[in-house]
């Protein structure tokens, strides 16, 4: 375990020294939560149904955007083989990985978050809404570091991940719409969405922690 | 007479890439302690070779073993005791040279890792930058680094791909220091500087379109495998 | 633990050789004609057998491809699963071939699936698309296997890394069924509509009848067509093979 | 209630047209394919005859 530690730590370190990535991330997640605002007139209107879907959207695309340039910087460098080289499973490299990447995006969601308190003046940072946004982030990020090795030339990553992602994670985006809509009040409805956030959470990261071997091969 | 374990030894080891076999059925052993020098053209598998036994690539048949442990049952044991310099610098631009070694210092939980890393940051003539980010470090630097990152965890066995690549003479000199003239450990090389062949390694394994034609007598015990 | 390991895998590959081959192997002599026999009797089931639904008019007899179709599509994505399955653990080229086939027909039926759904779903409720349970899971099926195929397309057909990865696709989106079922179900009862296509509790006797006949018609087409498109992914495999070891002689 | 027999019709031909272009597009590939390996196989056999006959580096034929 003190290897995935090493690797955690190491990443921190990394997006710490080279702040590109997850600043990236954070604008880009600010921007779509503008253009949100301005196509839905989101000033007006009452948001509270329409936020959960703009706040959802928003953390999947940034997310997957910012996991996928973690790995695509790893590999170019040649660090990721350095990593594959140690005596340590793939699988530990993996939670390592997952735990920086999860920590990074919790840190961009918190600050949109806050942003968006203050934008739409709705008291977002309760603390069942964090515990949702959480239980979501850890569902999406587990799958999002195990799709990120796919290997391809040039751009057609960037859109190609995405495209693959997103419809795996269509169980996660609806019950962390649903989960996110009745933290902020919405009318109860009977379905135990946060129980499947969890069940979803644990199963990518079970899955991925198997599997990343698999993809990481050469 | 214990039976001589072969530092590094193959068993009719395959790569294939679709219809072409990058590396077909190749097999040697090499003694403990010896210095072996991997040649042949471009495209004759010695990259592909290097990967293979530093279990970065996956075989598709055959087998092989480093220091007793066998790439298909026990890769993590066998990569206890490799270093490996590929083509890639393999080290951080972002971190500072102390910090690349302390990362993967802490990775093989290498014992007293502070004085070896001093101890080899200053045989690579990095000590005294150790603290600015690798980026701003030359080429030849990086090449260091990487050696320093290879010899870190003092493994028996070492997988370099052309590791004169970048370096000066003083770096040249460096690797024969921590690697090619250092008696406890095996090398296995690939080089394109034929001439400094003979100065430093005791045999020759050539490869040509992906198999042996010249390899160093087999290690005469009995192989254990 | 691992010698119980190797016992399952042992048993596994038992049943595959013993119960498996032989039909593997009579699949060019078997499956054409029973597909035949069985189209040409859900047709006529179809279209004469099956009485006039009273509400919904003749369109309803679309319900015998449809249903169908959608069940079926599934079965061509778990084929697509375990092949991928196999694949993993043997690393032999030829699964991937067949879990290749399998997810392209697995799209056709579900494309199919959905088609029919729409040209169903307008006359008898005025709707193309009216995000109904199923027919919502139906496409996020179809839209995860399309990435399936996406990512096997990214390397070439004997590309090792790329069928890994796209195997571990294949199997992730089958575990992912029952993920998607629960969250699309419990979402679409949060709007409160009309049940389209929950088969109706009576159905009459022929109306069953017929229904059975298309879904074994349906199964023999997609074994059928599973084992001609596997064959097709098998051959261009071997053909790449032997071009790039032409590529090899030609140069050297 | 009219019989929707338009819809009918086209939700059949829809499917049945696409079934059959499918497999008529399957078989044409399958024996297009099975033409161009036999080809190829046979270049193969001619190029490592020469090879033999030319150099005697020893070579690995393909799977």
């Amino acid at each position: 375990m003190s290897s995935a530690l090493a690797v955690f730590r190491k990443d921190l370190q990394l997006a710490w020294r080279d702040r590109s990535g997850w600043l990236s991330a954070l604008a880009f997640a600010t921007i779509s939560v503008l253009v949100y605002s301005f196509a839905f007139d989101l000033a007006t209107a009452d948001i509270r149904p329409l936020l959960p879907g703009v706040l959802w959207t928003t953390f999947l695309f940034s997310g997957i955007f910012a996991t996928s340039q973690s790995f695509q910087r790893e590999s170019e460098t040649g660090t990721f083989d350095a990593m594959l080289v140690a005596p340590v499973s793939p699988s530990t490299i993996y939670v390592g990985k997952l735990i920086s990447n999860l920590i990074s995006l919790l840190i961009v969601e918190l600050a949109l978050l806050v942003l968006t308190t203050i934008l739409f003046d709705t008291p977002l940072l309760t603390g069942e809404l964090v515990l949702v946004v959480f239980v979501g982030t850890v569902g999406y990020v587990s799958l999002a570091t195990l799709l990120s090795t796919l290997g391809s030339r040039g751009s057609a990553r960037a859109v190609l991940l995405p495209v693959l992602a997103l419809p795996l994670l269509v169980p996660l985006l609806i019950a962390s719409v649903r989960a996110t809509g009745a933290a902020l009040g919405a009318p109860i409805d009977s379905a135990p969405w946060l129980l499947l956030l969890v069940i979803f959470a644990l199963w990518s990261t079970i899955g991925g922690a198997l599997l990343f071997p698999v993809v990481s091969e050469r | 007479m214990t039976t001589a374990v072969p530092a590094i030894a193959a068993f009719d080891l395959t790569k294939r890439y679709g219809g072409i076999a990058v590396v077909s059925n190749i097999s040697f052993s090499l003694r403990a302690g010896s210095k072996i020098a991997l040649l042949g053209h471009n495209g004759a598998g010695k990259s592909t070779l290097l990967g293979l036994l530093s279990t970065l690539i996956t075989r598709t048949s055959g087998d092989a073993s480093i220091a007793g442990h066998a790439i298909s049952t026990n890769p993590i044991e066998l990569r206890r005791n490799i270093g490996v310099l590929a083509h890639l610098p393999m080290v951080y631009e972002e971190l500072s040279p102390l910090e690349n070694l302390e990362f993967f210092a802490r990775l093989y939980e290498v014992p007293e890792a502070a004085t070896r890393i001093e101890e080899l940051l200053r045989a690579v003539g990095l000590w005294r930058r150790r603290r600015e980010p690798t980026s701003i470090l030359s080429r030849g630097y990086h090449q260091r680094l990487a050696l320093a990152r290879a010899v870190l965890h003092r493994p028996a066995v070492l997988l370099l791909d052309e590791p004169e690549t970048g370096l000066d003479p003083a770096g040249i000199a460096l690797l024969d220091q921590l690697a090619l003239d250092n008696p406890a450990v095996t090398v296995l090389a690939a080089t394109h500087l034929v001439d400094r062949v003979d100065r430093w390694a005791d045999g020759v394994l050539r490869l040509d379109r992906g198999c042996v034609v010249e390899a160093p007598d087999p290690v005469t015990a009995e192989v254990s495998s | 633990m691992s010698a119980l390991w190797q016992v399952l895998v042992a048993i596994f590959w038992w049943v595959i050789h013993t119960l498996l081959e032989p039909i593997w192997n009579a699949r060019w002599v078997a499956l054409p004609p029973l597909t035949g026999v069985m189209m040409m009797a859900m047709i006529v089931g179809a279209v004469l057998v099956a009485p006039r639904e009273i509400v919904e008019g003749e369109v309803q007899r679309l319900m015998y491809i449809h249903v169908p179709v959608a069940t079926i599509s599934y079965l061509a994505f778990f084929v697509t699963a375990v092949a991928s399955a196999i694949f993993l653990i043997g690393r032999d080229m030829r699964w991937d071939a067949i879990a290749r086939g399998a997810a392209t027909v697995g799209i056709m039926l579900t494309a199919f699936a959905l088609l029919t759904g729409a040209i169903w779903g307008k006359p008898t409720w005025g709707v193309y698309w009216s995000w109904d349970a199923r027919l919502t899971a139906t496409l996020v099926l179809f839209l995860i296997y399309s990435g399936y195929l996406l990512a096997r397309a990214v390397g070439g057909p004997n590309d090792e890394q790329a069928a890994r990865y796209a195997a571990v696709v294949g199997i992730i989106g089958y575990i992912d069924i029952p993920l998607i079922h629960f969250s699309v179900d419990w979402w679409r009862t949060l709007h409160p509509q009309r049940i389209i296509f929950a088969p109706k509790p009576a159905l009459p006797g022929e109306m069953l009848l017929v229904l059975l006949l298309g879904f074994l018609g349906i199964l023999f087409l997609t074994l059928w067509l599973i084992t001609l498109r596997g064959t097709t992914e098998y051959l261009v495999q071997r053909a790449d093979r032997v071009r790039a070891r032409l590529d090899q002689l030609e140069r050297a | 209630m009219d019989n929707n027999l338009e819809f009918l019709f086209a939700g059949f031909a829809v499917f049945w047209a696409g079934l059959f272009v499918y497999l008529v597009m399957l078989q044409m590939r399958l024996r297009e394919l099975q033409q161009e390996i036999e080809t190829l196989e046979e270049r193969l056999a001619e190029s490592e005859q020469t090879e033999q006959s030319g150099n005697s580096t020893p070579n690995s034929s393909s799977s």
